[in-house]
């Protein structure tokens, strides 16, 4: 999607951290810190992090702004501006500073945490004191117009995105305005070699947008008119996005009283002819493993999406990583021939969310797709993904003729499938192993013939050219996927500006396995890195399994809750472009 | 009335050429030609008409009707009808099972179908036993009734599905006795025919694992009293009479939930829109 | 435990299948024939197979006795005798026939299934006939004995297990006792080139068990006393074996009304330190992985015997598959490093339960151990397993000392649990990612310290020799597990009577996986022959994940509901011998 | 009561360092130091009692104890209480979750549990929302409440969970309020007491996601009328009562669940002779 030149890494980019404790309004002034360098023309990202407290804690929005296209944090934040500075060595390692950072606190609010900030350039803001002047003022908002004062965003930006944010009616936004002001009057006079390169154009026809709400509408636009789900983090918010959106183009989404009964709903409707879809995390995909086997053996299109997080068990809801690719892939018993795909960045939640479901309906077989909790609730500026042409088309027995065997042998392994209320074509979807007909048989040769045409489906169709992201050319290829694809991104654009070639391949299509694409894909690649964000090398074994990959291989694989560096990928393509 | 009779469907049309797999005897048959004659009488046509069932003896109806069927994991029947009747309020949808389905592995689900009562049926045919796993306890097992896997009995007060029903909000609850083919026909149509969800717990012998259940042919009879739409009166009189009086017992009056499938309003275009920057 | 001499496939062995609609008393005979087989010193097993119905439809006895130990089925049936043909043909699968065949049938019972038979030596025997002629007679028993006499078996071990099996007291003894005579006498002068050479000993000191029963006694060895379970096809048995047992030795099973109970009734108990199983197949697995990563996480030991069977779903629950493996391997969300262990004989269901238990208490993880309906189901005779010494040992806190952490970091990565009822060391279990003490941490570190001691439990220790059997020396090895042993080994047997050096490697140990000492256990082999009851090729796959394999690979990888048959596996060892 | 009264832990004892994450003014604290108070009275040492849950705010109590804890995954507590008890009734085992926990994704085990009679007590705190993923309907829920998953609300009639539990065999039901602590502790007094298994519903108000359940202090008020043992009796008092009468509502007399755990009587040798030929 992005031309080589655009290539994040090379841009003028800054990092924002702003922190406080729960009420102090550091989430707001971070949307409009991330809102108005979008209405400067800058691409940017906002993430939240906070701690275990249910509400109140401490919280910080990571902000990183660019003049190109960025897709995930920097290896530092430069400025870190802290309203107070309660609990802030809790996030120690996600707000990693260098000697170019600078730290801002308010000295009336404590001690700053010295380890954290050590090397640091320190700059005392009174926010507190200054908010006081405005009548109606408030810290956060002074913090809001300091910062984009040093980081050089515009005045009529930083305004247009108060506005936005508050409603031109709100009492609040005199108050707020006349803090931004106040903070951008402290800034005077202080230098900061944090300078934001402004972007081109002024953001118009861009989207602000999270990979929870692109997976939504990626839905929709596959043909999704009916969702069961069950709330659980980080997947909730495109539940609570769809949930209006399927009632304004005709569809509904009903909340079940678990995962059991949310993918069986899912399977219902999508027998009686609509297409389907749930989405969870790891606790509840694994609730779900059952009935998947059921959508493959009854040949049932459904998409699922799993919005993954730190595991095992209940692990850590709020942090991403990528160990559900292991159960995703090889988590339901028997065999079970099922489709996974994964978006790599948050605008490509939109596309292959709609592809899945494309996938569900061409094949009748559930699709998993893997996002994760970093690309779902990431708030990131994005250029609109290009309309495409994947609407879900099911291949639909029509009445007439006699004899409708509703699991055929067809060449394709696609049977039609017969839509409740269509005369003359009666039978009965089952999970029991079956004849053409769909009569439960335990006979060898139809489980035999059945397994065949279920795997035949997948092995036969194409799946087009956004099974991979393939670009550039080199003797050193990074082979990732999902959202470490970012990190990745800008580690190779770096490597490059070295002057190194650098291959990247990121896989969204997972299952079925395409190992003679992939060996294209490498062709003349002597070493691969492998990158991932999982503790055991989830993708590097499932790599090995299903893949003759010839070239000399090394992995990447750290588990969250961190997000993955582009340092540390650029730092491994370098050591290994050594000769 | 104005449709030409003739062309309506007999029981017999509802029928499907599957043979059973039932034990000769088995009090399942009777079922499901109550079944058929229900959606006969009814006038609706098997292309109208889906059975969910998720797994045991019972669960096998499906493919014994010329309807269309579905028949899906232990447990998830009613979770597989819900999304189906949803999505198609069309279709008459009738989830069917037996006691360890609806009340052991799917007892979560037979609370939440009774309280968010879509339209539809669910019928039980409960023969207090795993049939199918040849013979354990299941919820509505005598306690002391022994058999290899809780030998001496599992000890445990049986599960009261008509109570539970009506405590977690079924809008038609009912009992019917398999032996009875035209009463448990009648029922069915009836249950068919009110709006919202319909238990009906039909005493279905299982002759192989529960030889003693024959005897119920001797104990069912009609209930003395008709219907009532006082939910706590159903409860007094089911929860005192001896569990053979059958009939429709409770018939409520609340809205199903369906959630209105409207015109498209908005484009998605339109939802798009509120990315925009 | 066999010597290579006394490998089957060299022994005189002889298959019989009896069969007949419901009933009709075939199972009876079966296990006569088998246990009079048994009483003359003869090993052999017996399975059941019947129709859809689920009483009274067609049956079918499978018997194979030898005089040695025999493991599974042989190629072909020498003996069908059919007390009637109802539906026979739909075993044509199961029942293969030779030109060596003899089938024998009741004139009187219809028409035979001319295709199943064709090529058969056919003989008639009216057994309804005879059978009216002894005083309540039946047709079963006339079979019994013309088959035991045409085989070779003495008349005192026939009679014999007629006794045992009715009890000495029973009505219908006489009558049976007659009918074998009946039957005996009409097998007079006739010929039978399948005669049983007689085994050793009078199998004083054998057993006649099952893999469910020996399953379920190996656990009770290995120290489990309390057990949840919910029934399912085929671990019923093992359960309902179990039940009584455990009230004997002072322990409990506990019926519950699901999987998701079950699975969370063991963890309970297991907290409370008592050893704890669950026993499922399939679809009662799925449902179990959420909570099976929860003991993970929160470091309870359990025990889950999954007695697979075709799937995928519902697939066919009363045929065998090794198709489970995926699930058991990588069927958890997140990265959860726990135990899957194999059984790869009736017998050494015992010796591997009582293991997994073993395995469970001393790193204090979930273990899974992955049987199957043809071990679960298959009656056999069988040496005793010897006595082992390996009583699960858990690693207990003692009260006393301050500051008690859970979860420590210990080099081991085990750490001393301690035991509700214990003074000062109450501390809570938490599936949610947690700090030493088990308080519940987003922190990097945290999970960075837990998920590399969580692992390291299973790195660090010694799993022994039990791993895998090892057996014979050249440069073709045939790689398998579970229940394709039995029919590799037998395979293997022919080959080396063929002259050919073949060496044996099964896996016990599946996960974690052991390269290293695959690559010992393989040293020297130049082609691996991978054998395993799947349609997928699971066990390959998983192969090439975990381990550096250099040879030349090759796999057979069938679907059930067929067992794998040791002349399929021979024929590739031959062809593949060839220079 | 010869025992040395001043070694008996306080109340206090019963808390941990743990700070809670619940919000400040959550209904939960309250029921903390109930149930803390609780033990203290009832004279339990830390070490003898087990605080088993799923997942929600409310389910992270065990760790805000001294006692010996069980933070489970979402939906189970029930069944890993189960299995703690029955293998280990020296233990004093109490349950303890949210509505999300308990009537959604747990209902089954709900079920089951009042069924079994296992002696255990379950305390489940009410806010009539799913508080840990930030505010979305639970089954208690009032059918309008307006949030972001269902717009306008689910539509679906509330869950009764006192007469859930009647129904299913509770053999102990009461309703207290969070902000009644003291007499809170007094029901987790009784109910620990009261052998089988304990229900309490507790109104536990959730200030951040349903500010508007401060007023339920105004709310609630003793139930009028002493248990009753007659469950017919109970449930009509619950159907009828608005929601905010508190207090301990029936008292059974069912035995409990309780497989005996003898002394082996059988060797493992001598289980080995049935395999014998
Ligand atoms: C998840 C799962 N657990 C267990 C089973 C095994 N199973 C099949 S049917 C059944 C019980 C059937 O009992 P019931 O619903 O009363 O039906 P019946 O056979 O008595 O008509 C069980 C436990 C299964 N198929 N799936
Ligand atoms: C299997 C699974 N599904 C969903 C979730 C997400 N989840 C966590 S807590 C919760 C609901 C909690 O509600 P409740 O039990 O009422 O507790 P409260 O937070 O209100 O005290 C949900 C849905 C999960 N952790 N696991
Ligand atoms: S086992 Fe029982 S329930 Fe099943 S078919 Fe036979 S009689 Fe009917
Ligand atoms: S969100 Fe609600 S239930 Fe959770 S801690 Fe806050 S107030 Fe309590
Ligand atoms: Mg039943
Ligand atoms: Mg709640």
């Amino acid at each position: 999607m992005m031309t080589s030149a655009a290539r994040p890494g090379t841009a003028s980019t800054v990092s924002v951290a702003m922190t406080g404790s729960g009420g102090s309004g550091v989430m707001t002034a971070g949307n409009m810190l991330l809102e108005a360098a979008a209405l400067a023309g800058c691409y940017g990202l906002m993430s939240r992090t906070s701690g275990p407290q249910i509400r109140g804690g401490e919280a910080a929005a990571l902000i990183r702004l660019a003049n190109e296209p960025i897709e995930g944090h920097d290896d530092r934040f430069d400025l870190l501006i802290s309203v107070d500075w309660l609990n802030l060595e809790r996030f120690a390692a996600e707000i990693p500073l260098g000697a170019e950072s600078i730290a801002i606190g308010d000295p009336g609010q404590g001690e700053p945490p010295t380890a954290m900030l050590a090397g640091t350039r320190r700059l005392a803001l009174p926010m507190k004191e200054l908010a006081k002047k405005v009548p109606g003022g408030r810290a956060n908002m002074i913090a809001l117009g300091y910062v984009a004062s040093l980081i050089g965003l515009p005045d009529d930006a930083v305004g247009e995105a108060v506005r936005r944010t508050l409603g031109a009616q709100d009492d609040r936004l005199p108050a707020s305005l006349a803090g931004v002001e106040a903070g951008r009057r402290a800034a005077a006079g202080v230098a900061c070699p944090h300078k934001l390169a402004l972007g081109r154009g002024r953001g118009a026809g861009r989207w602000l947008i999270t990979g929870n709400e692109a997976a939504g509408y990626g839905a929709l636009k596959g043909g999704v008119r009916f969702v069961a789900a069950y709330p659980i983090t980080p997947a909730t918010e495109m539940l609570e996005w769809m949930s209006p959106a399927l009632s304004g183009v005709g569809g509904m989404l009903v909340q079940a009283e678990d995962e059991l009964a949310s993918i069986n709903m899912a399977i219902g409707a999508s027998y009686g002819g609509t297409p389907s879809l749930t989405a969870t995390s790891g606790p509840g995909f694994a609730l779900m493993t059952e009935s998947l086997g059921l959508a493959v053996a009854a040949e049932i299109p459904i998409v699922v999406v799993d919005v993954m997080r730190s595991g095992p068990s209940t692990g850590i809801p709020t942090k991403s990583e990528q160990s559900d690719l292991n159960i995703a892939l090889y988590g339901l018993h028997g065999d079970a021939p099922h489709v996974v795909v994964a978006p790599n960045s948050v605008a490509d939640c939109l596309t292959t969310t709609q592809w899945a479901v494309h996938l569900a309906e061409a094949m009748q077989v559930p699709v998993v797709v893997l996002s994760d909790q970093s690309m779902g609730q990431t708030r990131m500026v994005i250029d609109p993904p290009p309309d495409r042409e994947l609407d879900g088309a099911r291949a639909v027995a029509v009445a007439g003729g006699q004899g409708y065997q509703r699991y055929a042998l067809t060449p394709s392994g696609v049977s039609p499938m017969a839509i409740p209320g269509t005369p003359g074509l009666m039978y009965t979807a089952d999970g029991l192993e079956h004849s053409e007909r769909g009569t439960p048989s335990s006979q060898a040769r139809d489980h035999l013939a059945q397994l065949d045409k279920r795997k035949r489906k997948l092995d036969a169709v194409d799946f087009g050219a956004h099974w991979a992201e393939i670009d550039g050319e080199g003797e050193i290829a990074v082979l990732t996927w999902g959202s470490c694809t970012g990190p990745v991104r800008e580690a190779i654009a770096r490597a490059r500006a070295d002057g190194i070639a650098v291959r990247l391949v990121s896989l969204r299509l997972l299952s079925p396995a395409h190992p003679d694409r992939l060996a294209v894909a490498l062709h003349g690649v002597k070493r691969v890195l492998v990158v991932e964000q999982t503790h055991s090398g989830q993708f590097y074994r499932y790599l090995r399994a299903e893949h003759a990959l010839d070239a000399e291989l090394r992995a990447i694989h750290l588990p969250g809750p961190l997000p993955m560096r582009p340092g540390d990928i650029h730092r491994q393509i370098v050591e290994w472009s050594r000769p | 009335m104005n449709a030409p009779v003739a062309t309506l469907p007999a029981a017999k049309d509802f029928k499907s050429e599957t043979k059973p797999v039932w034990c000769p005897g088995c009090g399942d048959y009777g079922v499901l030609t109550s079944l058929t004659r229900a959606l006969a009488d009814l006038g609706r046509r098997p292309e109208e008409v889906a059975i969910v069932s998720g797994i045991g003896c019972s669960s096998r109806m499906p493919a014994y009707t010329s309807c269309y069927g579905f028949h899906g994991v232990h447990g998830r029947a009613l979770a597989v009808a819900t999304g189906l009747k949803v999505s198609r309020p069309d279709l008459t949808v009738i989830a069917a099972g037996g006691d360890g389905d609806g009340y052991s592995i799917g007892g979560n689900h037979f609370l939440h179908a009774c309280r968010r009562n879509v339209d539809m049926t669910y019928i039980v045919m409960d023969n207090h036993v795993y049939g199918m796993t040849k013979g354990q306890s299941s919820p509505t097992t005598e306690p002391d009734w022994d058999n290899a896997l809780t030998p001496g009995g599992t000890g445990l007060r049986p599960f009261q599905p008509l109570v539970i029903a009506l405590a977690s909000g079924a809008n038609f609850v009912a009992r019917a006795f398999s032996g009875d083919i035209v009463g448990t026909a009648d029922i069915i149509a009836r249950a068919v025919r009110s709006p919202g969800f319909s238990f009906i717990e039909v005493l279905s012998p299982c002759v192989t694992f529960r030889p003693e259940q024959r005897e119920w042919k001797e104990l069912a009879r009609p209930s003395p009293v008709p219907p009532t739409d006082d939910p706590a009166r159903a409860a007094r009189r089911i929860m005192t009479d001896d569990g053979f009086n059958i009939g429709v017992l409770y018939t409520g009056r609340r809205e199903p939930y369906q959630p209105e499938i409207g015109r498209p309003r908005r484009s998605l275009q339109d939802l798009a829109q509120g990315f925009a920057l």
